[in-house]
């Protein structure tokens, strides 16, 4: 498999050295594997740190920056950052207002974020941790790691961020962080594999005339594999898994919608895949607030997709409409 | 049976890290089917640590070279295996305290609390397709003998592929975990491998 | 090959009908397939209207709205639109204060957007067009059908597109836009083909271990087939081309650079590819004042990337850093 | 020899709509070794137009016919071949004029018309390897006779595989143009080819 990379030992520290070019308004530690808002820490501020494996992008150090994330740790690719990495963050952005850490659910992010948030509470930071588990495709939680954190961690990381940029105490952003993870609810369906530069190829085969339910976003296979649908059978299946899971019909609370592409899914597809998840959705009886769609929390070069629904309220729009201004995520100022 | 020096813990570990090296890319491979494909380049990237930080700084003890070890792995690998692993030899370490020697028993006993430690802060039991699988019957081994040892990591080890997943990554895949051996039960193979084959060299 | 669509012959309505769904800012027009701004016609303001083939998304429809351009009209997928697209878009966004047709130089837009500038005129519509012609790896223009556009459109839309905002007359925006046109160059690399829905498989083979140099936006093979390269080779060779076209060492005034992905590059990559580009730039003694990382100009599922330099001046950076708020770039505002 | 009416015209632009479908593929195929894949299918969506837009408003003469035809193709087509096929139909429709019958020398002076007009318009030579390199010589040949036309049209397209191409996409390739038959030449010698048909089918 051919990559636009120099060796796979050197992708991180060449993406971060490349992101630090193109985003003066950053501050990227090279070194220390660390993304940061240069005007960190912000005083009174509630810092949101984040991180995890590399091969999400534009997750998370796409989403640093004013009312979103204070810092980023990106670890190697699909591999949590180390202890260190989110200590580091932590200090370099804690005003004395505390940090907050958003953990996707992975064994690997649960342990090296649970490490540094010992480390940093030695230090005499205030620390807490939500944690994004959405997808919904895991379903066997008790004899499973739990739910694994995909697409709904952007919507916690920009609620949570718009709540700490607007002053709220860390009780109240970590709060609100919970409460938007548990309203937030993923499923992913790839078209085939992703190539990791470690492995040098894909990390699965699908057949032509296949594809794989219920995946994740770290080129791990899917639940189940079925064969080729359309665009409009997709979105029913991927639809329906979402709202089954949070109960049945729609309760009439206005939705947040990301349609995601995976990573190798042309724009073209994913809007056109959008008109079939909107269509599902106004079926259903579901109304839909607000929609993004693009290519932003990603498994590399994986071709596929993903829905993330996020029940909101009138406290929830507001938060996302609240101005954000990062590499990725950008409006309102 | 002869005391097992610092050196002896040192070519352990160096040894540990030449035949993870060599085995990388099928540890890669193995995580590739039920997992994230990144198991041989994590613990090839902490292993190369831990010779470096061994070399730079060599321990005063057996406890000191595990302690060591241990901090290297927690602060260079990363992901699941970052922090167990970390854990399991740091907490061996813990366990030896500053001896400047041990026997056999002492390492079987603190290598029972490492393992211990892992199943504490992974929650995984035996049987959920871990490096738990390969680690357990091993210290349970390891009184009899370093080849007793081994060998129960070995069966431990290919006992992990009729299993189906219940922690970590591969849990996800639910019965399509079925019938592929657990990465991590492979590298905690590579481990106890090179630590009867740095005995049998001692023996020698 | 497996896509995410319904049928090949939908997918760009498909497509418009998502853009919809998640755009309530913009007007899209799915039966005429134009996407315009909602605000359309801007009283006294110069219109700004390009189009293509679809398939390069984000580009065009991604850079309708304030600052940019005022429609876009997408052919089907890599099929230049047909003329009625292109005159209905001007009709529907001339204040009476002229259009301004941003053309990319392909044999099929300049036939289609010159018969539409013929109907737009004999509805007494003001109308000019600029060329975009920057692809350096077109090299004999006199036994080409010249130089093809790529991504420098984005340069003369974002600019020219600020330059109208900011009430410029029509005389004014199109030597604007000519004179960025001019200051363009680019350069693509392709890691492997795309796979358009119509021929459903890939455009072209690749063996394991080559690239393909000297791409353009639209599948086609390159000028050159090479042994597969590092990012930091890759980086050389095209930084190089463009610095040689523009005459040799740079003569000190700032660039604007777009590196972009070809829709299935990953932006880990992408972003370790400029880290290698700033180097290589610097190298050459470039100064670099603004980058722009990200897939902007894509060829479907293509793996690769392209950079574009814009040779620019403190009006141009101006333009550049002035308010722009699109589906795929916003910033200031 | 027999006058050419306006049911003529229909059963030729009918059948070319045929053929076109059925080898829309194969186009396609061509056009994805030196362009950009979409030759057939942008041919197929035109000529499907045609197919309606004749049935909907039957045309009142031989040059009406092809006048909604020529219009037909480029609001419907796009692409480089949108334009060219639909001036080459429109422009030898005006040629016709409104005479209800015409002579099959009539029509070759009026392609001739056409074909230079897309000369004109795309600014290509014979020997750049187009479209240009089937019609040239087969209007060239009309006069002689439809099979001489739609001989002189398949010499003409066989004979762009060895060209260089210097206008359209193609050229963009250079070099690597060379050994490929051009699209736009291949689907001119369809309607070429169909107009030999339906001359012999007129004929039985
Ligand atoms: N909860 C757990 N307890 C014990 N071992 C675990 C647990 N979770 C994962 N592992 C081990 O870690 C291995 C995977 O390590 P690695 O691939 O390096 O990390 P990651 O899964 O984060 O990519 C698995 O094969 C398994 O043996
Ligand atoms: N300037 C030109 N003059 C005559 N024919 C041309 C010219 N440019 C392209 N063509 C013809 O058009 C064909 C391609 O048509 P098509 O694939 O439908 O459009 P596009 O190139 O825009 O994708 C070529 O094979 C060639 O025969
Ligand atoms: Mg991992
Ligand atoms: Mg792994
Ligand atoms: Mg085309
Ligand atoms: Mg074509």
């Amino acid at each position: 498999m051919k990559m636009l990379i120099n060796a796979p030992e050197r992708v991180v520290a060449d993406a971060l050295r490349g992101m630090a070019a193109a985003h003066p308004e950053l501050v990227v530690d090279v070194e220390n594997r660390m993304v940061v808002r240069r005007d960190a820490p912000v005083s009174g501020k509630v810092a949101l740190v984040s991180g995890g494996g590399s091969g999400h992008e534009p997750l998370h150090a796409g989403f640093v920056g004013h009312g979103m994330l204070d810092a980023a740790c990106p670890g190697e690719v699909f591999t949590s950052p180390v202890p260190d990495q989110a200590f580091r963050a932590a200090t370099a952005t804690d005003s004395g207002a505390g940090v907050l850490f958003v953990v996707k659910n992975y064994t690997g992010d649960v342990l090296n974020f649970d490490m540094a948030m010992e480390l940093a509470e030695d230090e005499g930071v205030r620390a807490a941790r939500v944690l994004v588990e959405d997808d919904v495709a895991v379903t066997d939680s008790l004899f499973t790691a739990g739910r694994r954190g995909t697409g709904g961690t952007l919507f916690v990381e920009k609620l949570a961020g718009a709540a700490a940029e607007q002053g709220a105490p860390l009780e109240t952003v970590e709060a609100l962080a919970r409460r938007v993870a548990e309203a937030c609810r993923s499923y992913g369906v790839a078209l085939g594999p992703c190539s990791t530069p470690a492995k040098g190829g894909p990390t699965f085969d699908l057949p032509t005339g296949e594809l794989e339910l219920g995946i994740g976003i770290h080129g791990e296979p899917g639940r189940e594999r079925r064969a080729m649908m359309t665009a409009a059978e997709i979105a029913e299946v991927t639809v329906d898994a979402l709202l089954e899971d949070l109960g049945g019909p729609p309760t009439g609370r206005p939705f947040l919608a990301l349609v995601n592409g995976m990573g190798a899914t042309p724009l073209l597809e994913l809007y056109g895949f959008n008109a079939e998840v909107q269509r599902v959705l106004a079926e259903r009886g579901a109304v839909v607030a607000r929609t993004l769609v693009g290519n932003y929390v990603t498994s590399l070069d994986m071709a596929g997709c993903s829905v993330t629904l996020c029940e909101a309220d009138e406290e929830l729009l507001r938060l996302w409409d609240a101005p954000v201004s990062t590499a990725a995520l950008r409006w309102g100022r | 049976m002869a005391e097992l020096d610092t050196g002896f813990f040192v070519r352990w570990l160096t040894e540990t890290a030449a035949a993870v090296d060599r085995e990388a890319d099928r540890l890669t491979e193995l995580d590739s089917a039920i997992g994230d494909a990144d198991h041989g380049s994590n613990l090839r990237r902490g292993f190369t640590a831990v010779t470096a930080a061994l070399a730079e700084k060599p321990p005063p003890s057996p406890g000191a070279a595990l302690g060591l070890a241990g901090r290297t792995l927690v602060s260079k690998v990363g992901g699941a295996s970052g922090p167990l692993y970390g854990t399991l030899l740091r907490r061996t370490g813990k366990e030896l305290g500053d001896a400047a020697t041990v026997s056999r028993d002492d390492l079987a006993r603190a290598m029972a609390a490492g393992v211990e430690a892992v199943t504490a802060l992974g929650g995984a039991a035996e049987g959920d397709k871990t490096m738990l699988d390969a680690l357990l019957p091993a210290v349970r081994a390891l009184p009899e003998s370093f080849t007793a040892a081994r060998r129960a990591a070995a069966e431990g080890a290919v006992g992990t592929v009729p299993l189906r997943a219940r922690r970590g990554r591969a849990s996800y895949l639910g019965d399509r975990s079925i019938g592929h051996e657990d990465p991590g039960a492979a590298s905690s193979l590579l481990l106890v491998s090179a630590l009867e084959r740095t005995w049998e060299a001692a023996d020698e």
